[in-house]
C-alpha cells in the first residue's frame, strides 16, 4: 500500500529506464509468449498461421485502439460489442436493400461513431459515469439490433468483390483486415503521440479538473472520444460482417471485455492518464497469441479459460514489478 | 518528551531528500522548523511519524531508541502530525472526519456516536470553532478543513503535536485562536514542532529555530539570539534584501471590467476594473466569497447574472476554454488539484493552454516547443535538471511556478492570482513578486486575490475588499492599513 | 485476392492412413453439444483416428478462427457444429481452398462445399412438440413458449417449428426468452404463471429451461404440462420421474457417431449423402 | 463537467434536503415503477406475484450487497458471478459425494469466501486494479468450473428437506431466499452504518491515502470486503443450487452488471465513499420489478433490452440532476 504514497518516487529513474521498460514489458511478454507456443508446436511460426493470427487479432485490436483513448481520459466503454452488433446489423440491413456494400459500411461507421457519440454526451452533459452510461447502452444496443434482426441473422449480401475482400481478401500477401489494422494503428499513433488532440487526451485523465482549468475543451474531447470508440467498433463489425458473410444479431458479445485485457495488458493505466497504444497493439496480440497458441497445442477450451485468467494475472503482476 | 533524531539519511530514488539532518526537540517548547520549499523538512517529520522508512540515522525518544513502523504506531506513542497536505474525507460528515481511524465504540463493538459528539464538541470549543458536526467536510472552506485536522490532533491527548503549515489556510482570526491554543498546549508541557514559511508567525510563539537547507540542519538557535535577516540568509543561502521588490506602476487604459456579477448565496453585484499594467489585490476573510468569484469569471462556474468586459467590448464566458482564447489566466489557490498534472513533464505541463500555436499543421513541432519551454524555465528561474522531470516531483515553490509560467506562455492581458505564494519559500515568493512586476510592466493586468496581508498591502497597486460576497470597500495604495482591510473584511464600516 | 499467397499455403497431406479429424463445436456450455463431442470422440477412438477439438462458445468470429487453427494443424476432414449457418460459409469456404473436406453437424453451412450435413431437424423437433401439445392438451388451448437466446440458431428453428402448427392449432398467449438457462426459465415461468393463468401448456426450446419451469410450476401448484427439447440425462430422469411430460429428444451421440463415419467415408473416396438424419423422437411418460 | 469541479458546492442545502432525496430517490422510482406496471397489469400487485418478486429479487439483491462494499471502497468485482458457479458446482459436487447439504453448503459459502479473498490479496498485495484483478479471476474460476463440471449440470442432490426449503421453501408465509435476503441486509446494514469496519470502508473510498495515513489497514479492510463479495456471492450461488436442484456450469454469466447496475441505481458513487446499502435493496428491486413486470407484461425480449437500458439511462440521469 505504501506504493500508493509513494507515486512516482523513482523520479529520474523512470526517465531514463522505467520508459523503456514501460514499453518493452509487454513486448517482451509477447516475445516470450511466442518462443514458449512455437517451441510446443512448431506450426505456429509457420506463415500462414502468422497471417492467420494477423486477422484473427484485428477485429479485437480495432475496438481496443479506441477503448486505448477511452481509457487514457478515465473512463470505459462496456458499450463496443452491441456497437459492433448494431452497426454491423444496419449495414448488412442497407446492403440487402441495395445500397453498394462500400457505401453501407462507411454509412455504418458513421453511424457506429453516432452511437459513440451518444455515450460521450451521456457522460459530459449527463454527468453520467461511463461504466453505467456505456453498461446501459450495451444493453439499449444490443436490444435495438434484435428488434431491428428480429434475432434472425441478416443474410444475402450479394458478391461484390470489394466487399468481400474487406474481410476475407489479401493485400500484397497479407490479410486485408490486418493491413486494416495497422493503417489505423499508424494514424491513431500519429494522433495520441503528435497532436494537441493526443494531448489532451493524456491531460485530462491525467487530471481533469487542470486540463479544464487550462483551457481544455473537456467535454468536446470526451464526446470525440467515444464517438472514435463508435467508430472503430463499426469499423471492427464491417470486417466481421465481410467475414462471416453475414451480420449476427449476437455478435460481439463481451468483446468489450476482450478489448479491456488488451489495453491493460499493454500497460496503459485503468486510472487514466498513462500508457500506449503500441502496449495496446501488443495486448491485442498477446490475447490473440494466446488463444491461436492453445488451439493449436489442442488445449480444451475450458483449461483455455483457466490459463487465459492466470496468463493475465500474471502479466499484469509483472508488468506492476518491473514499474515499481 | 523529548526527541533526538540524529544524522538522518532518506533518499527518494536517486534524490537524496534528508542527507544527515539532526534534530532535537525539548519538552515543552515550540520549536520552529524553517527552510526553503523541498528543503526536507515534511520528509523529515514523516521519516519521524514512521510514514517514511529512514535509509540511516537514529531517533532517540527521551533517551531509548526509537522507529514507528507507521504514523498510527507513533500516535499511539504521543505524536501526533498536522500533515501539510489535508487529510479530508470530503463525502464524510466533520464528525466521521474527526474520529475516523479512532472510533469509539460501545462495549458491543458498534460506534457510540453520541461519547464522539462530545468529545468534539468540547475540542471544538476549547478552539472556538462553530462548524456543524453533520456538515459534510467537503463543503467546509480550507481553513474549516484545517480546523478540523487541528482539534482531530488535539484529541489524541498527544505529548508532541507536529504542524506542517498549519495557518496556510487560516484567517487573522483563526491563527490568533490557534496561538492561544498553542501556549496553552505548552503548558501542559506539550512539545510542539511548527513548521512555516511565515516569518512573523515564527518570531511570535516560537522558542527556539531549526533552519534546513538541501536536506541538512543549518543551525539551531533560541529564538531571542536570531532575527530575520539572519534566518533568510540561512535558509536561501544569500542576502535577501527586500521581501516586496518596489512597485512601479505604470497603469494604462482599463482593459478588463465586470459589472454586477452575482450568483446567488455567493456573491452579488460585484462590479470592478483593472487598468493594463495594474495589480489589483483582493482581499477578505476566508469564506468571503473571492475564489468563487474569480471561478465564475473564468467561466468555471455559472453566474445568475452580470456582465464581463475586455478590452471595450462585453465577452460572455461559458467555459474556461472561451476564458483563455480571450487572454484571462487563472492560477487557481490549489496547485495540485486544480493547476498541474502531477505525472506530466514541466514541458507538457507548460505548453498545456498553448498546445494549439505548436501544431500549425495539426501535428505538434517538438523543437518550438522545447524551445518555448526552455525560455519560460530560465525566466522563472524553475529549478530543475530538464523539462522532460515529471512536476510531482518538484517541491512546491516550484510547482507554483511551473503553474505561473503556464499562463505567463499565453500571453495574457488578464491574470488573475489566488493565493500565488501559499506555501511558498521566502526566496520564491520574492521571485513571483519581481515576475509580477515585470508582467505589469508589459501591460498585464493583474487581479490578486490573498489572505497575506503584507502580501496585498506590498504588491497591490489598489486594494478591494470583499465581506460576504459583497465588495464593502476599495483602498487605493497609499491609504490601505492591516487595520483599515480587516474593518472592511469583517463588515464594519 | 481472396486467396492466401501460395508460399503461406499448408504444403498437402497424401497420407490417409493415420487420419486427424478436428472438430469446431458451437458451445461446449451445454450437454448437448458435450454429448455430441463424446460421440465424435468415440467413435473416432474406435476406428483408431485422432480428434482435435475446439469451442467456439457460440461466437461466430470465433469459430472462423477456430477453424483457421485447425486447417493450421494439419487435419484431414474438418467436421463443423456451426454457430450459425450464414456465418460459418467462410470457413467452409477457407477449407474448400486448401481441399480439405468438410462435414457439418446439427446445422448446416449456406455456402462452400459441404460433403454431408449430419442433423436432426429441428424445425420438425419444432414441430412435433406441438403436435404432441396439441394432441394432449386439446385444440386451441392456451400455451406458452419459452425461447432461447434471442437469435440463436436453435431458438429460429425450434420455434418455426412450433408456430407452423401452433399458429393454427393453439393459442401462444406468452413468449418469452430465457436464454437457455434453467434460472432463468424458472424466473420467467414464474411471472407467466402470474400473468396467464389459464396457460394449459409450455413447449420450451431446451431441457434446461423445462425443468426451471417445472420448478415454477410445483410451486405455484397447478398443472401445466411443459415439453422440452433436446433429451438430455436430467429431462430423462425427470420424464421417469413423472415431473416433466415430454421432450424433443435428439441422439448427439449418434450424430457424432455418423459425422466422423461421414468423413472416414469421404476420405476413402466412397459416396456418402448429402443428409444423413439422426431421427428425432419424442420421449413421453407413457 | 461542471459537476465535477463543483462537486459538493450547495453546502448548507446538501444537508437539509440533498440527503433526504439521496435517500428517497431510488425509492421514489421504485414506487413510480410499481405504479405503472400495476396500472398496466393489476396481476403484479397480487400476493403470490409480490412474493415471487421477492425471491426473484433476492439472489441479485445478495450479490449486490456484497459489490455494494465493494463499490465503496472505489473497487468493482466482476467475479462475482464466476465464483456463484464455481462454488455452487463444488457445493454440489460435496452434496453427491454424500456430505450433508447445509454442511457442504456452509463449506461452499467458505469456499466463495476464499475466492473473494484471492481477488483482495492480488488487488492489495499484487497492486492490480480491482478491474481488471477480478475479469481475470473471473475467467479463472468460470473456467475451473468447466473443468470441474466438464460442462455438465451436476445433479441429483437427493431430497434432504432442509435443503430444498433453503431455496424453495417458505418462512411464515415468506420465501425462505426473501428471508435469508432480509436477514443479510439488516446484518449488513449494521455493519456499514453503526461499526468502525463500516466506517473504515467509507474512509477507504473517499481518501485512500487520507486512510492509510490515519492508521487505518486498508489492505486488510479491502481484503475482508472482497472475501464477504464471495461470500455473499457462494450464499446466493447455494440458493440458486436448491432452487434448481442442481448446480449449473453456466449459472450466474453477467450476473455481476446486473448487481452493480443494482448498486449505481441504488444511488451509490461507483467512484466509491457515496452511498447506501438501503439504496442498493431498492435498486435491486427496481432490476426485479422491471423483469417481473416486463414479463408480465408480455413484452417480448427484445424490447425487454431496449426498456431496461432506457430505464436506467432515466434513473441515473434523474437521480443526477436532483443531487445536483
Ligand atoms: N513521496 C515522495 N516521493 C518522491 N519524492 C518526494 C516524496 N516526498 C517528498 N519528495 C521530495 O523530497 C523533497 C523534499 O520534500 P519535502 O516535502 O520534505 O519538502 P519541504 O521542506 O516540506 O517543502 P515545502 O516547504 O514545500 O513543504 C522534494 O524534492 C520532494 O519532491
Ligand atoms: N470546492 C468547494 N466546495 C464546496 N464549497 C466551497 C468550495 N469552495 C468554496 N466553498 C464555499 O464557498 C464559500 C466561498 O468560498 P471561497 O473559496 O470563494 O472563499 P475565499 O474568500 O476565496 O476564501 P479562501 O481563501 O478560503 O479561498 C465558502 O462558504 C466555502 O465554504
Ligand atoms: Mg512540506
Ligand atoms: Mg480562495
Amino acid at each position: 500500500m505504501k506504493a500508493a504514497i509513494n507515486e512516482g518516487t523513482p523520479a529520474a529513474k523512470s526517465n531514463i529506464f522505467g520508459s523503456v521498460t514501460q514499453k518493452l514489458g509487454p513486448l517482451l511478454g509477447l516475445i516470450i509468449l511466442f518462443i514458449i507456443v512455437s517451441i510446443l508446436n512448431p506450426s505456429f511460426l509457420e506463415p500462414l498461421n502468422i497471417l492467420n493470427l494477423l486477422r484473427q487479432v484485428s477485429i479485437n485490436a480495432l475496438i481496443a485502439f479506441g477503448m486505448t483513448f477511452v481509457i487514457l481520459t478515465g473512463g470505459i466503454d462496456l458499450s463496443v460489442g452491441a456497437i459492433l452488433a448494431l452497426s454491423s446489423a444496419l449495414t448488412a440491413g442497407m446492403i440487402v436493400s441495395g445500397l453498394d456494400p462500400m457505401i453501407a459500411i462507411l454509412v455504418g461507421c458513421i453511424l457506429g461513431g453516432v452511437m459513440g457519440i451518444i455515450n460521450g454526451l451521456l457522460i459530459t452533459k449527463g454527468k453520467m459515469a461511463p461504466f453505467i452510461a456505456t453498461l446501459a447502452t450495451m444493453t439499449l444496443f444490443r436490444g435495438l439490433t434484435m428488434v431491428y434482426t428480429d434475432g434472425n441473422p441478416i443474410t444475402g449480401l450479394g458478391e461484390n468483390r470489394l466487399f468481400q475482400l474487406f474481410g476475407r481478401g489479401y493485400f500484397l500477401g497479407i490479410p486485408v483486415p490486418a493491413v486494416t489494422m495497422i493503417i489505423t494503428f499508424v494514424v491513431l499513433f500519429i494522433v495520441l503521440q503528435k497532436t494537441p488532440f493526443g494531448r489532451n487526451t493524456y491531460a485530462i485523465g491525467g487530471n481533469e479538473k487542470a486540463s479544464l482549468i487550462s483551457g481544455i475543451k473537456v467535454p468536446k474531447v470526451k464526446v470525440m472520444i467515444y464517438g472514435l470508440s463508435g467508430l472503430l467498433a463499426a469499423l471492427a463489425g464491417a470486417i466481421l460482417t465481410s467475414r462471416l458473410n453475414s451480420a449476427q444479431p449476437t455478435a460481439g458479445t463481451s468483446y468489450e471485455l476482450d478489448a479491456i485485457a488488451a489495453v491493460v495488458l499493454g500497460g496503459t493505466s485503468l486510472s487514466g492518464g498513462k500508457g500506449r497504444i503500441f502496449g495496446t497493439l501488443i495486448g491485442a496480440l498477446i490475447i490473440g497469441t494466446l488463444n491461436n497458441g492453445l488451439n493449436l497445442l489442442g488445449v480444451s477450451s475450458f483449461y483455455q479459460m483457466v490459463v487465459k485468467g492466470i496468463v493475465i494475472i500474471i502479466a499484469v503482476l509483472l508488468d506492476r514489478k518491473k514499474s515499481a | 518528551m523529548h526527541i533526538e533524531m540524529r544524522n538522518i539519511y532518506k533518499a527518494f530514488g536517486t534524490n537524496q531528500v534528508l542527507a544527515g539532518v539532526d534534530f532535537d526537540l525539548a519538552s515543552g517548547e515550540v520549536h520552529a522548523l524553517m527552510g526553503e520549499n523541498g528543503a526536507g523538512k515534511s520528509t523529515m517529520m514523516n521519516v519521524l511519524t514512521g510514514l517514511h522508512p529512514k535509509d540511516q540515522g537514529s531517533i532517540f525518544i527521551d533517551g531509548t531508541e526509537t522507529s514507528f513502523s507507521n504514523p498510527k504506531e507513533a500516535e499511539q506513542n504521543g505524536i501526533t502530525f498536522i500533515h501539510q497536505e489535508l487529510n479530508i474525507w470530503p463525502d464524510m460528515t466533520v464528525l466521521e472526519n474527526l474520529f475516523i481511524g479512532k472510533e469509539i465504540k460501545t462495549s458491543i463493538g458498534l460506534l457510540n456516536t453520541n461519547k464522539m459528539k462530545a468529545l468534539a464538541k468540547s475540542q471544538f470549543d476549547r478552539l472556538a470553532v462553530s462548524i456543524p458536526l453533520d456538515k459534510e467536510a467537503g463543503s467546509c472552506s480550507v481553513g474549516e478543513q484545517q480546523m478540523i485536522e487541528i482539534a482531530k490532533a488535539l484529541m489524541t491527548d498527544a505529548k508532541v503535536i507536529i504542524m506542517d503549515e498549519p495557518t496556510a489556510a487560516l484567517t487573522e482570526r483563526e491563527i490568533a485562536k490557534l496561538f492561544e491554543v498553542i501556549s496553552s498546549l505548552k503548558k501542559e508541557g506539550v512539545s510542539i514542532v511548527y513548521i512555516s514559511h511565515r516569518m512573523e508567525e515564527i518570531f511570535a510563539i516560537c522558542d527556539r529555530i531549526t533552519v534546513m537547507r538541501d536536506g541538512k540542519t543549518v543551525d539551531t538557535k533560541p529564538i531571542p539570539e536570531t532575527n530575520f535577516d539572519e534566518v533568510v540568509k540561512k535558509m536561501v543561502g544569500r542576502e535577501l534584501t527586500d521581501r516586496y521588490p518596489k512597485r512601479n506602476p505604470q497603469t494604462g487604459e482599463t482593459i478588463f471590467e465586470v459589472k454586477g456579477l452575482t450568483k446567488s448565496g455567493v456573491f452579488r453585484d460585484v462590479s470592478f476594473s483593472v487598468r493594463a499594467g495594474e495589480i489589483v489585490g483582493i482581499s477578505g476573510l476566508m469564506g468571503a466569497g473571492r475564489t468563487e468569484i474569480m471561478r465564475a469569471i473564468f467561466g468555471l462556474d455559472s453566474l445568475d447574472s452580470g456582465e464581463i468586459w475586455l478590452n471595450g467590448s462585453k465577452v460572455t464566458i461559458k467555459a474556461p476554454s472561451k476564458a483563455v482564447e480571450s487572454g484571462i489566466g487563472f492560477i487557481t489557490e490549489n496547485r495540485k488539484e486544480e493547476g498541474l498534472i502531477l505525472d506530466f513533464s514541466i514541458k507538457e505541463n507548460m505548453v498545456l493552454p498553448t498546445l494549439a500555436s505548436f501544431a500549425p499543421k495539426g501535428i505538434i513541432n517538438e523543437k518550438n516547443q522545447s524551445d518555448f519551454v526552455d525560455m519560460l524555465i530560465k525566466r522563472l528561474t524553475v529549478k530543475t535538471e530538464s523539462a522532460e522531470t515529471a512536476v510531482g516531483n518538484l517541491s512546491g515553490g516550484n510547482q507554483q511556478k511551473v503553474v505561473i509560467a503556464k499562463w505567463v506562455g499565453i500571453g495574457p492581458k488578464v491574470l488573475i492570482l489566488d493565493e500565488p505564494t501559499r506555501g511558498v519559500d521566502v526566496g520564491a515568493k520574492r521571485e513571483i513578486y519581481e515576475l509580477m512586476n515585470e508582467l505589469t510592466s508589459r501591460g498585464v493586468a493583474i487581479i490578486m486575490v490573498s489572505s497575506e496581508l503584507p502580501e496585498v498591502l506590498g504588491m497591490s497597486d489598489r486594494i478591494l475588499v470583499i465581506h460576504e460576497g459583497k465588495i464593502t470597500g476599495e483602498l487605493p495604495m497609499g491609504q490601505a492599513t492591516q487595520e483599515k482591510i480587516m474593518t472592511l473584511a469583517t463588515g464594519g464600516q | 485476392s481472396m486467396e492466401p499467397p501460395g508460399w503461406a499455403k499448408p504444403a498437402k497431406k497424401e497420407n490417409l492412413k493415420d487420419i486427424k479429424i478436428g472438430l469446431s463445436v458451437s458451445t461446449l456450455n451445454n450437454p448437448f453439444f458435450v454429448s455430441l463431442k463424446d460421440g465424435v470422440t468415440a467413435e473416432a477412438k474406435k476406428l483408431g483416428m485422432s480428434v482435435k477439438v475446439v469451442d467456439a462458445q457460440n461466437d461466430s468470429a470465433k469459430q472462423a478462427n477456430d477453424v483457421e487453427d485447425l486447417i493450421q494443424q494439419g487435419v484431414d476432414v474438418l467436421l463443423i457444429n456451426p454457430a450459425d449457418s450464414a456465418a460459418v460459409s467462410s470457413a467452409v469456404q477457407s477449407a474448400n481452398h486448401i481441399g480439405i473436406p468438410v462435414v457439418t453437424l446439427d446445422r448446416s453451412a449456406d455456402k462452400g462445399k459441404v460433403e454431408a450435413l449430419v442433423a436432426s431437424d429441428n424445425v420438425k423437433g419444432g414441430e412435433m412438440a406441438a403436435d404432441y401439445i396439441v394432441k394432449k392438451a386439446g385444440k386451441d388451448a392456451q400455451v406458452a413458449e419459452l425461447e432461447g437466446v434471442p437469435g440463436a440458431s436453435a431458438t429460429r428453428e425450434r420455434g418455426k417449428g412450433f408456430h407452423n402448427i401452433a399458429d393454427h392449432s393453439l393459442k401462444v398467449t406468452a413468449k418469452q426468452s430465457a436464454d437457455f438457462d434453467r434460472s432463468k426459465g424458472l424466473n420467467v415461468m414464474e411471472n407467466i404463471i402470474q400473468a396467464k393463468p389459464d396457460i394449459k401448456a409450455v413447449f420450451a426450446h431446451n431441457d434446461e429451461m423445462a425443468l426451471g419451469a417445472i420448478e415454477a410450476i410445483n410451486s405455484s401448484g397447478r398443472n401445466i404440462m411443459v415439453v422440452g427439447f433436446d433429451g438430455n440425462d436430467d429431462a430423462l430422469k425427470a420424464i421417469k420421474e413423472g415431473k416433466l411430460d415430454a421432450t424433443v429428444a435428439q441422439q448427439p451421440l449418434l450424430i457424432g457417431r455418423l459425422a466422423v463415419d461421414a468423413g472416414r467415408d469421404v476420405l476413402q473416396g466412397k459416396k456418402v449423402k448429402k443428409n444423413i438424419a439422426a431421427p428425432l423422437k419424442l420421449v413421453t411418460k407413457k
